[in-house]
């Protein structure tokens, strides 16, 4: 219904500091840049951040020294390079990371998303990644043995984001999502969320949803909150609706080398900006947006 | 010096890169009829040439959701739309590592890494240097699949670092100090090749450490132990590895890789 | 004899049945925003009469995979196309039982039954005659809704042997022999309303065994205890299931159920 | 690729007696009834189904008499009544059954297509289905406590079919299929089987599944066989190309009352046809199924 679309600044606004986000994006795909600029807009601290594969949107906000904690089962900016202010991060210590595979977290948010407090998977078993884990989070992953087989399986804790938030090409008023390309862990993790946000590039009548239902991968109802952003992932991609714009990820790529460039980029491209249009005018506007604009066929 | 038939100095003469000989290697090691879980690069490339030439029904899976891929542009990274194009599914990490890598019907994985040991460990996620660590992209599907994958080969330049006797960082487990994947509690085959721009190794001795497979035609066998961080056993006569057919460098040079975006 | 008000008597006369209060009282046990769980039949034409009128924003699941579905032609059970038409999601049952149900996300769960007991257990599956066994259609999703829902809603027509002392087959816990919910082991509230043709039966009381909520108009005490197979409190005066509306009814007659399908 | 297209006979002759076979209908609907016609035609024996809501297809290999076990949700023929040739078969003991729910069977085969051994659930507990099942099958379920939390669960092992076998609307020749309206538990179901069999409507080109691979339920790579059969789920519907024939499902329900009549209904409709073109002759041929054909917009 109307009263789930909201403004960014106002979704923003409800997420306490220290809350465990749980963030769409993959690399450079359907990152939620509308979502985590307001995030350090408004600066909320003390955040756990978890993701499949992590790509800008995380780097963000890691660089404007907003999250303690990521649970992540990989990450990078693709040919652009690695998520260097991740990476420093961890580095120096300056952030807990719970390091493990994309299937891990996909189980986790499987868990999670089942209402299931734990679940069996054969990854991470005699990995140096494993023997950290076990020291660092127990309340993570444990070793344990199929009571049927007696085999030995690593059981992870299935994991309950505070809020989940992903990026989508088309949403209802109501919430119900249709997610164009692969979807990663998406589907889970959005079902895994105690409150569950999304931020549409379209909004489309249900009418327009119940056309092909079977193409609902989050149903409204899950849904508290519909942002509606044309081009709120720029500058990564969003399969059938823009390519990533390589221009300026070179130039972030430049930027977030170190922390002086990179808060140097932060005031001027985030507080610098009051808002999403804001920043897209700053970074080309109308015309560079169309220069990114997918062809109808190909999708990018 | 290894013998190098005529036939293959005149080939190696017309100029066949040591990428293309990589990418034919790994195109060698899958089946027809066999599912791969591929990354975006060589191993794509590879599977690519496979399905143009000797395995046409070969499936490839990208761990993000995509299968059957046939895209028309180059991609710069598993992220990249361009990959999607023309997928038979798009699905999502619990069904291309979850429902086939997991479930077991994953016949071959292909991983990169920044360094990988004699047992055929990976580290796919930091450097170390006095003590210091240096973080890199971390393990994504790296582990998965080298955990679950009935065969792993494994790409990577040829190097004292980037094969050491033993990995900075194990995140990706082959045979850890020599022990079969049983003993370490892990379904998958584990390592089955490492394919380099110098030679292809493989695991298949009694101690489960990399052994030579082959070398590539105008490597030299000093050349190979210099740059190799772990003892090698070489056998005598040297094996070679076959140069790609006139067929397969006419596909990887006019239809798969025109641009030389992979193959340098 | 209950008695009942002047207006009551006169829309009784006017030839309101029992199904119609049976739907009306299910309906009004739905809140608007809330999720819930339905089953072909009264529990369907109950949440679309919900949805008509205070609970717009109500979201219906069927077990089979569908959403918010807005059928045009009457559905002979749940798995005739006609319930899936115009629905807002098709998945199945691990979103709907899975990812929403066990998630803990549902808040009324509608069930039926071959018979239903003073603690809200309920057997959906087998009937037995000295001690042969009767097999029905089983539970499907049945055990699942009553063990997880926040709240229970249980469709039955009222009778002796459909409200048995204690259920010949325990297939939906409610209140097993009057314990808790956490001390059963169990996530969802449990039983929260039986509604039958004769009553509306609730459980908030310390013993957790059925007592009288409202007895329907027209019903006398007399009639509902000899059709009762256990015990049941009457509070005096006895409470009285209000009547559909006059809109209801309209909503009900013209416009959900005009071919009386399911309002006999 | 098209060695995977085959008869309904051939594939069939490949299944040994004793087999446990995953089928995918629910009640009425997609009921891969040509397999089942063809497994009573060669006289398959000593099977195990398992299936989350049984039909006609079940009912009538029950009443064939070559079920030994079955391991289901539940299952009715809708309006059409319950399926009694089943019933008969629990009543008198002639099969063993493991009864259970319909989330159940699909965490079941979830763990299954996954590759678990095994899966928590809160089902079933405190109800006399988890006393029976205790007893009857503590290979197929058993309590435990979660590692983390302590709660107590039931622990289901993975359902891991011998075959799969699926009626879908839409595959092509490798395999790759697509499903309109609900799919119940089929996903699952197709992934946790060892082999995988999928009867189809209609036979598309790759081409076109490309053009919408989001909707490819099953991935062609896991298929190994592809039955092409269109109205092979008559009497049963599918959803966007035909609906239940209620004639013939009103007579059904007449035939399976006792063994006897039952047998007359397998001797004239299975027995009597050499495949499944006579078997739609005989049950009103081309008319009929004009009759019956779904109508574009409502796909039923």
């Amino acid at each position: 219904m109307p009263d789930k679309l909201k403004s960014v600044a106002e979704v923003v606004r409800s997420i306490p500091d220290g809350s465990h986000i749980a963030l769409g994006g993959f690399a450079i795909a359907r990152n939620a840049i509308v979502f985590a600029h307001e995030v350090i807009r408004q600066q909320k601290k003390n955040l756990t951040l978890s993701q499949g594969v992590m790509g800008m949107e995380t780097d963000l906000l890691v660089g404007a020294g907003l999250v303690s904690k990521i649970i992540v089962g990989g990450g990078s900016l693709d040919r652009f390079g690695p998520v260097r202010c991740i990476n420093r991060a961890r580095d120096t210590g300056a952030i807990v990371h719970i390091d493990s595979s994309s299937l891990s977290l996909a189980f986790g948010y499987l868990a999670g998303a089942l209402g299931i407090s734990f679940i069996p998977i054969k990854s991470l078993l005699a990995s140096e990644m494993m023997e950290r884990l076990e020291t660092a989070a127990p309340d993570y992953l444990r070793r344990g043995k199929c009571p049927f087989t007696g085999e030995e399986f690593v059981f992870l804790r299935g994991i309950t984001p505070d809020v989940s938030v992903v990026h989508v090409p088309i949403a209802d008023p109501n919430g119900n999502c249709w997610i164009h390309g692969p979807r990663w862990e998406n589907e889970e993790q959005a079902k895994a969320g105690k409150r569950l946000v999304v931020v549409t590039e379209e909004l489309v009548p249900t009418e327009y949803i119940q056309r092909e239902p079977e193409r609902t991968v989050i149903p409204g109802h899950r849904v508290e909150a519909v942002i509606h952003q044309p081009f709120g992932a720029h500058p990564t991609s969003v399969f059938g609706c823009y390519d990533y714009d390589a221009d300026h990820l070179k130039l972030y790529a430049e930027y977030h080398k170190t922390p002086e460039k990179m808060n140097e980029y932060l005031q001027n491209y985030v507080f610098g900006t009051r808002d999403h249009w804001e920043y897209l005018e700053k970074v080309g506007g109308l015309r560079r947006m169309n220069e990114i604009k997918a062809e109808a066929i190909f999708g990018y | 010096m290894a013998s190098i038939s005529a036939e293959l100095q005149e080939q190696t003469a017309s100029g066949v890169t040591a990428s293309e000989i990589m990418v034919t290697a790994a195109a060698h090691e899958v089946r027809d009829g066999e599912t791969a879980v591929v990354g975006i690069g060589l191993p794509q490339v590879a599977c690519v040439l496979a399905r143009m030439t000797h395995a046409p029904r070969l499936s490839t899976l990208l761990e993000i959701g995509v299968a059957n891929m046939s895209p028309v542009d180059i991609a710069v990274g598993l992220a990249d739309s361009r990959i999607f194009y023309r997928a038979t599914c798009w699905s999502g990490f619990l069904d291309t590592l979850g429902m086939n890598l997991h479930r077991g019907v994953v016949d071959v994985g292909f991983i990169g890494g920044l360094e990988v040991d004699r047992f055929g460990n990976v580290n796919t996620t930091l450097t170390k240097e006095h003590g210091k660590e240096h973080w890199f992209n971390g393990s994504a599907g790296g582990n998965d699949v080298a955990s679950l994958a009935n065969r792993v080969v494994v790409i990577v330049r040829h190097g004292k670092r980037k094969l050491p006797e033993a990995v900075a960082y194990l995140t990706s487990p082959g045979f850890v100090n020599g022990r079969s994947r049983q003993e370490l509690g892990l379904r998958g085959g584990g390592p089955h090749r490492v394919i380099t721009d110098m030679a292809v190794l493989g695991f298949d001795n009694p101690s489960r450490t990399a052994s030579l497979v082959s070398m590539h035609p105008g490597i030299t066998v000093e050349q190979l132990l210099d740059n190799t961080g772990f003892p090698l056993e070489i056998p005598s006569p040297v094996p070679i590895t076959p140069l790609p057919s006139k067929e397969e460098l006419r596909l990887l040079r006019e239809e798969i890789d025109p641009g030389k975006m992979y193959l340098r």
